[in-house]
């Protein structure tokens, strides 16, 4: 029965969320392929609540992520509003997920039990605010210095939160090279132990022995010339490689092991080699991420910054190595000034803006969590672990509103609560949705829960779709046997209705690994036919609005 | 009387974990130890010991008195003021060369256990080359090879004790990161819209932290021991300057007719060494049974 | 085959036993044994998952090209000229520039590693000029002492670990737990260099007295190796001390991560079940917990070669053990860099190998890590 | 003052012209009296130190020794690898091996005069420059070959065509051997002739020639034989009463040696004797000090040798154990001191460039102790008698020059700066005018074993002391083998050491000669015996007076002139003179006790070296 088909997708309305033949595949462990989602259709209207319900391990969860795209669907098409969400990138995507939230079905595993109340509901405004004032602040400085990179594009936050305290450090490192000498780690040691000195840097403390230690203060700031320039450059390719620490990770590593052979080669022989071939190799690298920044037309602004830091490192990595010691420690001690004064001048402007964001966002925290039911006073600054699973997910859904989102996508919220939780929180999803004009998908197993919320229910089974229709139609008239077995299985207060003759799901679902041919179901049907193994079901309209993927759906002459 | 037994030993486990929470006496005497130690390590210029170099004619090898609390060495100089002296060689080493591992381990053990994939098995072979040579034979031949003179002797030490503890550190921080990756709060993170960085620090970090600074105690700790065995060998920090185990090396010969040279900075090492062990167990064991309630 | 697959552990524990003892007895060289000692591991792993050993085996090749590749670029940037040291003080310019053609100096650095890396791989690690000896013969010499250093140790250490952990961990919470935790910890925190001069000072010099009281005593050597050879219990005299010195933070290591295995397995439901069907304590400790409990320590085990290899380095100047550390360390000193390159090889090569083995062997005796590593 | 410096190839020329050229007929050393009670041995001892002539006899009750047993010595270093003399930097650890496997032609003679061993008779020409000596017939070597004069000229020629030990021997001008007699010519009057070649010196050990042939090092082959030679060069085949077994180099591995039964001494020799008693005989190689002590009592070593005073101290009134003490003939523990530069005519004049330059390179302009201003300083900065109450446990005298008392040239008062700190703070004021430095910085290489880095410790914290700021010392412990490479290529700038010990002051000329000072360059070392690379003018014409007057009071006055030119001029800078210990559980009789055939008694102990062929153990059981 879980059969194919997009009959039932309605072009004409112009939903606000079309999936169409999303198929998710995993890899097991064993290089078995997990045929997870196999041809999922659906569409949702805007401010419709569609209910997705099925067995525990037929996709319906797998489905909400791949809506959302982590991980990103193996094929398929996910439009939000028009906008074809698989064809983004990492970035674009980041920027459209605003507007499409979720709420999870462990209240407490869904909160960061290190943050508290304020900051959980709170992160996705600083999020979106630090991104905005990073770009502001940088683009202001740009324009004082000269105007000579109007236009910076609108993804410079992340560098200047890596500057922050490395702009310190920078300064830091000057004042190092601009007092150390031969004998500079007893120098440092002597002068860090007076208490005043020492008290306020404990960084500069451990970072100076490191200095000290290498007695050429310089190789420090090899490290430092590498791991800036970086910063600044994978903070804006990020979303090119979506391996932003990574490159982090190998600059520093390049720097490390090029300072290691950089020692070494001052005995000679193969290590000068050695370390020459690394060093080209750190330099050909940077040199290819600059071009590669160059080529992407939307980020011009930023790749000229990229050039500027690259040549600002090469020239820094040239000297080191051509020139001799005093000249060295003069040259790095200039350009370290200037990196300095450079890197710290943007974080200040960066680090003002930030002092306000926890002020500004509080009314905003008290609005949401006001909206959702939550006794504000007094719980901004409690832990999640100090609360109910019903409140934490109230935490949660306000998380996921302080947004304003179209979509909310709620991966079972209720079926970790208590059932009389269960009610209230389905009560509080209503009224929200009435508030903001959400869109929702309602998630569960259970159809009794997704009876009431649902403008139109999905039943899933084993990665497709079963029957889709509207929850009156549905329920009374089930047309499809799972259908039918789901609703026989809800508990129902009716004395004259025995439980015990109701029609059972026999037997385990199959696995994903190797679903069965033809129809999915048939290895359970009750009503299987010859034709179930062979053909695939496709769906077909058996009322207005009600469709079904079964060769033999209950109001046929079959089953009659 | 089996059963007998079986109740017994439920309620002493009960007992334990409620032990567990409060980090107990030994606990804050381990710390006190440290903070002492670490404390005059740091103001020893300012504090009254006595210059760890000089040595005083006609005291050598006199065992604790009144202006010496611990005795003189073969030499005759102060051996309060070389332990003393000797703690700041043995912190800075251990606490600089853990730090370094902390920085760059823990950086690849993040991204290994968030990115997973290809990207976690390349960072676990990048881990795992730092281990092919076992610990002491790639010291020594690095000592050897690279410095015969001992001149650039604390940057090859600090040098390779971050690089022996680059892998413990970044596997430990790659099976939390695993763990807490799995928690929906990062899926919700990534959801909200935070770049990979953020969620890597402001979430994920935050919550491998505590196991991460606890087992870094225990790293610096056997740092400590490492350092001592290369300094007994000889090849530590130059002399005079007085490290631990160059102190315990050269008591070695007075051993027989003066064991307190010996005795007292192995007495400090063995006490550095179990309070950094005690309180890194300690806390694990804290931060373990508060992991499990939440 | 199926009696094959049910017993792999058993038997490929069996059959490093026999190993050992033959090398022991029939003392082969040691390159034999330890290929003996890898095709049993393998064997077993391979009757267990034959595609992860398989890929676990091959994936030693390009780790051992990176050693080998790390240790010879290592010694050929020692500072010195490796003719001179080799000719010593009276060398003239002629004979340096001879002796430089012969051994290949003159060439550039990749033909030498090639060549080096041709002759090893054939088993021929060079002939080391200082010490005038092939230097295969003199670590297959020198590297007996310190694998039976290393052997005892190791039994030494689980000796008193597994009791004690055991112990420890079924008495959980209790006093006696709280002692035997922290006097291992307190094991953990003597380098064994401090222990060493301890163990000699009380046990082997003698001449210590306290308050008038003698404490010290001569009951074991101090000093000097004695080879199987010449009398077993005479080399299991020198030994003791070595090992016991060597082996106690070790010991404290696997004490502490068996109590704390011991500690888990004990909460799970088969042990209840096991006690409710009247089964004495003694039995449900070491039939049903102990085996659940081990499998951290193995893997441990295996890692603990490593410091173990460390540990006997300094033991061995300690003691005086003719053992690889010292093979090293005379190479190192004397700027024999042929000597010191093979010797970390191979005990690389041994540690990788060693390592490699404890996960095929904790698969031979975990079958159900094979499944596990699928559901992964 | 550093313990345990490797000595370099003491190749060491004996001695005394007249009971040379007399052939030993001098019979002066009667039996002294046996004190027979522990303690009175004790003060026997101390006395015998106080002089300078402690000479570490073994003065035990004789009993009648008795066959069997099996000895283990614990040494201080694998010093030789490989044992032939012509190719080995053999000290004292070496020495031992050589005495065990092999005898020289001469030996050290318990008066100091020389002894002829495997020689029967020596006879010098009329002008001095050729003498005929006759080998005792009938010896074998381990292998069979006989010892006659072809089997004696080989081994000298070895020695003189190799570029090691060449340079000792340059004024041989030929060897030839007819039957048992060997006649060797010299280039200028010898007055001591071949009884150079004695038991101190190790090209004095005869070693068979047939086996020789075998070995590839052999500087005598052709490029065909050395093609083919296939010989070990560490497998001994000498003459001597135990035959080579096993070696295994490194530390805590051990030289074997078994009972040769056809030792020329023995039952089956040529004198009929009963030599040796012991079965077999191991050497141990123990670097550490500690280890060796810990060995003996432990019961691993039957007998251990140290030059650490500390350690002697230890056993001293120990009834358990057997203490010998020697420092007669003894060597003086210093700080060596690099004083290359500037230019060296002698040595310049004989390679044809008498500009040549002492540091061509330019590696020790930057020590210092070039200058005599800095030498001075640190002289008088060293409080000796501190360092050898607090070093050398009070049993060891400060030193003052390169003889020690009882030596011919042995002074009072040398010249050599006192401990004066204020005149060392005068002086280096002027070094640092001199040198041009501030602080003045000094590096000091030590040995690298605990005792010898702690006594460096307590040397700079004296400068310290004594200069504050003004000096920089950097020490550098390193491996005690490597130390000899480092003086031999004068790529130091201060080292710990222990040298000049000799019966006769003419033995030790080569360390002092102009003529033997080669530039500092480790790229293309020379031969270097002064290590100090001094050029001393007034140094030769003293030594000349000492080698070549037979005139004992010109030779007394020559030497004297030497120690005060070391006073004056502060060549190195002196510590203690040096104290042998050989510490032996009771059971080891005879450790020392030797006479040749005749029943000549040789010297017990010179320099640390003693033999090993007449030592037996009481129920033929070293161990007990």
């Amino acid at each position: 029965m879980a059969g194919s088909g997009n009959l039932h997708l309605r072009e004409q309305e112009k939903p606000l969320l079309r999936v169409e033949d999303l198929v998710v595949n995993f890899l097991s462990a064993g290089g078995e392929t997990v045929q997870a989602v196999s041809g999922f259709s659906i569409d949702v209207l805007e401010g419709e609540t569609l209910g997705l319900v099925g067995e525990s391990g037929c996709g319906k969860s797998t489905t909400a992520r791949a809506i959302i795209q982590s991980p990103k669907p193996t094929a398929g098409s996910i439009q939000l509003d028009g906008v074809e969400l698989t064809e983004l990138d990492d970035e674009e995507m980041r920027r459209t997920r605003p507007i499409l939230q979720m709420i999870f079905q462990d209240p407490i595993s869904s909160l960061n039990p290190r943050r508290t109340i304020r900051d959980v509901v709170a992160e996705p405004l600083y999020v979106w605010w630090e991104e905005e004032t990073g770009r502001l602040a940088i683009a202001s400085w740009f324009e004082k210095t000269g105007n000579l990179f109007q236009k910076i594009s609108s993804k410079f936050s992340r560098p200047a939160r890596i500057l922050a305290p490395l702009a310190w450090l920078s300064l830091i490192f000057w004042l190092v090279s601009e007092a150390s000498d031969e004998r500079s780690l007893e120098t440092w040691l002597s002068w860090l132990k007076t208490p005043a000195q020492f008290i306020g840097f404990p960084v500069l403390f451990i970072l100076a022995a490191m200095a000290a230690a290498l007695s050429v203060v310089g190789a420090v700031w090899l490290v430092l010339a590498v791991i800036l320039p970086f910063g600044v450059i994978s903070g804006k390719f990020g979303s090119v490689t979506n391996t932003v620490g990574l490159t982090g990770l190998f600059t520093s590593l390049f720097a490390v092991v090029f300072l290691f052979f950089r020692t070494w080669s001052s005995l000679g022989g193969v290590a000068h080699w050695l370390s020459s071939g690394i060093l080209l190799l750190a330099v050909g690298f940077l040199a290819v991420w600059s071009l590669l920044a160059c080529r992407e037309p939307s980020r011009a602004g930023s790749s000229a910054l990229a050039v500027l830091v690259f040549m600002l490192f090469a020239i820094q990595v040239f000297y080191i190595v051509g020139l001799d010691g005093n000249t060295k420690l003069a040259v790095f001690s200039l350009s370290a000034a200037v990196d300095g004064i450079l890197y710290w001048l943007i974080a200040r402007r960066y680090k003002l803006a930030r002092a306000q964001m926890r002020q500004r966002a509080e009314p905003e925290v008290k609005r949401v969590l006001e909206a959702v039911g939550m006794e504000v006073e007094g719980s901004l600054e409690r832990k999640p672990h100090e609360f109910s699973g019903g409140q934490a997910q109230r935490i949660s859904i306000a998380r996921a509103l302080i947004l304003n989102p179209k979509v909310v996508i709620c991966d079972e919220p209720v079926s970790a609560l208590d059932v009389s939780v269960q009610a209230q929180i389905l009560n509080l999803l209503e009224d929200m949705k009435a508030a903001y004009g959400l869109t929702l998908v309602f998630i569960a197993h259970d159809l009794a829960v997704v009876k009431n919320i649902s403008d139109r229910v999905a039943v899933m089974y084993l990665g497709k779709i079963c029957e889709v229709g509207p929850p009156e139609l549905l329920y009374s008239a089930p047309q499809h046997p799972y259908t039918r077995l789901l609703i026989d299985a809800i508990p129902r207060p009716d004395p004259e209705f025995d439980q015990r003759n109701a029609v059972r799901i026999e037997g385990e679902l199959p696995s994903p690994l190797a679903p069965p041919s033809g129809c999915r179901f048939r290895t359970r049907c009750p009503n299987v036919q010859a034709k179930c193994s062979t053909e695939e079901p496709q769906m077909k309209e058996v009322a207005s609005g009600h469709y079904v993927a079964c060769h033999y759906p209950a109001d046929s002459e079959l089953n009659q | 009387m089996i059963k007998l037994k079986l109740r017994k030993r439920t309620r002493e486990v009960d007992e334990t974990s409620r032990t567990n929470n409060s980090l107990g006496l030994m606990f804050w005497a381990a710390v006190s130890f440290l903070a002492v130690l670490t404390f005059c390590a740091i103001f020893a210029d300012i504090l009254p010991f006595k210059n760890p170099t000089q040595t005083f004619k006609g005291f050598n090898k006199n065992g604790p008195s009144g202006s010496f609390l611990l005795g003189n060495d073969g030499v005759g100089r102060d051996i309060l003021s070389r332990v003393v002296y000797g703690a700041q060689t043995s912190l800075v080493i251990a606490v600089v060369g853990t730090s370094i591992a902390l920085i760059i381990g823990g950086s690849i053990g993040l991204a290994a256990g968030y990115y997973r994939g290809k990207v976690d098995r390349l960072l676990t072979i990048m881990l795992n080359t730092t281990l092919i040579i076992p610990p002491l034979i790639l010291f020594i031949s690095l000592i050897l090879f690279l410095d015969p003179a001992a001149e650039r002797r604390m940057f090859i030490l600090i040098f390779t004790f971050a690089l022996l503890s680059i892998a413990p550190i970044g596997r430990v921080v790659r099976a939390n990161t695993m763990a807490w990756s799995e928690r929906e709060f990062v899926l919700a993170a990534q959801t909200i819209g935070a770049r990979n960085g953020r969620v890597m620090f402001r979430e994920i970090l935050p919550n491998v932290a505590p196991s991460l600074i606890s087992y870094s105690l225990i790293v610096m700790a056997t740092l400590i021991i490492v350092e001592g065995a290369v300094a007994f060998l000889g090849l530590s920090v130059p002399s005079p300057t007085p490290t631990w185990g160059d102190m315990i090396n050269k008591g070695r010969p007075h051993l027989d007719v003066a064991p307190h040279i010996t005795l007292m900075p192995a007495l400090s090492m063995f006490l550095t060494v179990l309070s950094l062990n005690f309180i890194g167990d300690k806390l694990q064991e804290k931060f373990e049974s508060k992991a499990a309630i939440l | 085959m199926k009696f094959l697959k049910r017993n792999i552990g058993r038997i490929v524990l069996t059959g490093l036993v026999l190993v050992i003892l033959f090398a022991w007895f029939a003392r082969p060289p040691f390159s034999w044994t330890f290929g003996l000692l890898i095709l049993v591991g393998a064997f077993g792993a391979l009757v267990t998952d034959a595609n992860y050993a398989a890929r676990r085996i091959f994936s030693l090749i390009p780790v051992l090209l990176i050693v080998s590749f790390v240790v010879f670029s290592l010694m050929s940037s020692l500072p010195g000229d490796p003719a001179l040291t080799i000719l010593g003080a009276g060398a003239t310019a002629e004979s340096i520039a001879q002796l430089n053609q012969e051994l290949g100096f003159d060439q550039p650095f990749f033909n030498r590693y090639g060549n080096w890396m041709g002759d090893v791989i054939v088993g021929d690690l060079g002939t080391s000029r200082i010490l005038r000896e092939d230097v295969a013969d003199g670590i297959s010499r020198s590297i007996t002492p310190t694998l039976q250093l290393m052997a005892y140790s190791l039994i030494l250490a689980v000796l008193i670990a597994v009791p004690a952990g055991m112990y420890s961990g079924y008495k959980n919470g209790t006093r006696q737990d709280r002692i035997i935790s922290y006097t291992m910890l307190g094991f953990l925190a003597i380098p064994n260099f401090v222990l060493a001069l301890v163990l000699v000072l009380f046990l082997a010099v003698g001449g210590v007295t306290i308050f008038g009281v003698d404490i010290g005593f001569r009951w074991l050597p101090a000093a000097r190796y004695v080879p199987i050879g010449a009398g077993w219990s005479d080399h299991l005299k020198h030994m003791l001390l070595p090992s016991l010195s060597l082996a106690m933070s070790q010991a404290a290591v696997f004490m502490r991560l068996l109590r704390s295995d011991m500690i888990g397995t004990l909460r799970l439901p088969f042990i209840d079940l096991a006690r409710s069907k009247g089964l004495k304590t003694g039995r449900i400790l070491f039939r049903h917990a102990l085996r659940p409990s081990s499998f951290t320590l193995i893997t441990v085990m295996g890692l603990s070669v490593g410091s173990l290899i460390g540990g006997a380095l300094i033991t061995e100047y300690v003691f005086t053990l003719p053992g690889v550390g010292s093979y090293i360390f005379t190479g190192i000193f004397k700027r024999d860099f042929v000597a010191v390159q093979g010797a970390v090889l191979v005990i690389s090569t041994l540690f990788i190998v060693v390592l490699t083995f404890s996960d095929l062997l904790y698969l031979a005796l975990d079958p159900r890590l094979k499944h596990q590593s699928e559901a992964a | 003052m550093a313990k345990k410096f490797v000595k370099a190839f003491a190749v060491l020329f004996a001695f005394s012209l007249i009971a040379a050229a007399c052939g030993g007929d001098s019979d002066e050393t009667a039996i002294e009296n046996e004190p027979e009670v522990v303690e009175e041995e004790v003060t026997q001892v101390e006395e015998d130190r106080e002089q300078g002539d402690a000479t570490g006899e073994d003065t035990r009750d004789d009993m009648t020794a008795v066959h069997g047993g099996r000895l283990v010595y614990g040494v201080e270093a694998d010093t030789s690898n490989p044992f032939v003399p012509y190719a080995s930097s053999c000290a004292i650890s070496c020495r031992m091996i050589l005495r065990s496997v092999s005898d020289a032609l001469f030996i050290t003679g318990a008066g100091g005069n020389i002894v002829p061993h495997l020689v029967e008779t020596i006879v010098p020409s009329a002008d001095f420059k050729s003498w005929t000596m006759a080998i005792r017939d009938g010896i074998k070597f381990h292998d069979g070959t006989p010892l006659d004069g072809a089997a004696v000229a080989y081994n000298l020629n070895t020695c003189r065509m190799s570029p090691l030990t060449g340079p000792a021997l340059s004024q041989i001008s030929d060897v030839t051997s007819d039957g048992q007699s060997v006649t060797i010519s010299y280039t200028f009057p010898e007055a001591l002739g071949p009884a150079a070649l004695n038991s101190s010196t190790q090209c004095g050990f005869m070693f068979s020639p047939t086996w020789l042939q075998t070995i590839a090092s052999n500087p005598l082959l052709t490029a065909e034989q050395r093609a083919t030679a296939a010989g070990n060069p560490t497998e001994l085949v000498g003459v001597g009463a135990f035959t080579f077994k096993s070696y295994t180099p490194g530390n805590g591995n051990s030289f074997i040696a078994t009972r040769n039964a056809d030792y020329w001494r023995g039952e089956n020799g040529i004198t009929g004797e009963e030599l040796p008693y012991l079965d077999e005989i191991e050497f141990v190689v123990s670097v550490d000090i500690q280890g060796r002590s810990n060995g003996l009592k432990g019961g691993q070593f039957d007998i251990i040798h140290t030059s650490n005073a500390d350690e002697i101290k230890k056993y001293e009134g120990n009834e358990d154990y057997v203490l010998l003490q020697a420092n007669d003939y003894g060597e003086t523990s210093m700080y060596m001191l690099n004083a290359a530069q500037g230019t060296n005519p002698y040595a310049g004049a004989l390679r044809g460039d008498p500009e040549l330059a002492m540091d061509p390179l330019g590696m020790n302009s930057t020590n210092p102790m070039i200058h005599l201003s800095c030498r001075k300083a640190a002289a008088h900065s060293l409080d000796t008698q501190r360092l050898a109450d607090e070093r050398g446990a009070g049993i060891v005298k400060p030193a003052n020059g390169p003889f020690p008392p009882g030596s011919m040239g042995y002074l009072e008062d040398t010249g050599y700066p006192k401990f004066d700190i204020a005149m060392a703070q005068t002086e280096m004021e002027q070094c640092k005018i001199d040198s041009g430095q501030d602080p003045v910085t000094v590096g000091v290489t030590i040995g690298q074993d605990p005792f010898s880095a702690e006594t460096a410790d307590l040397v700079v914290s004296m400068m310290d002391d004594a200069f504050g700021e003004d000096i920089s010392v950097v020490v550098t412990p390193i491996e005690q083998g490597q130390l000899i490479g480092l003086a031999l290529a004068g790529a130091y700038h201060v080292m710990g050491w222990r040298n000049f010990g000799g019966v006769d002051p003419s033995e030790l000329w080569y360390w002092w000669s102009a003529y033997t000072a080669s530039p500092v360059n480790p790229t293309v070392p020379e031969l270097a015996l002064n290590f100090g690379r001094f050029v001393d003018p007034e140094m030769e014409t003293a030594m000349q007076g000492v080698r070549f007057n037979p005139d004992p009071a010109v030779r007394k006055a020559s030497a004297e002139a030497v120690n005060r030119l070391f006073g004056k001029n502060v060549w190195n800078l002196w510590t203690t003179w040096t104290l042998w210990g050989l510490i032996s559980s009771p059971r080891v009789m005879d450790i020392t006790t030797f006479t040749t055939p005749e029943g000549t008694m040789t010297a017990p102990v010179v320099a640390g070296k003693h033999s090993v062929q007449q030592i037996w153990c009481q129920d033929g059981n070293c161990q007990g």
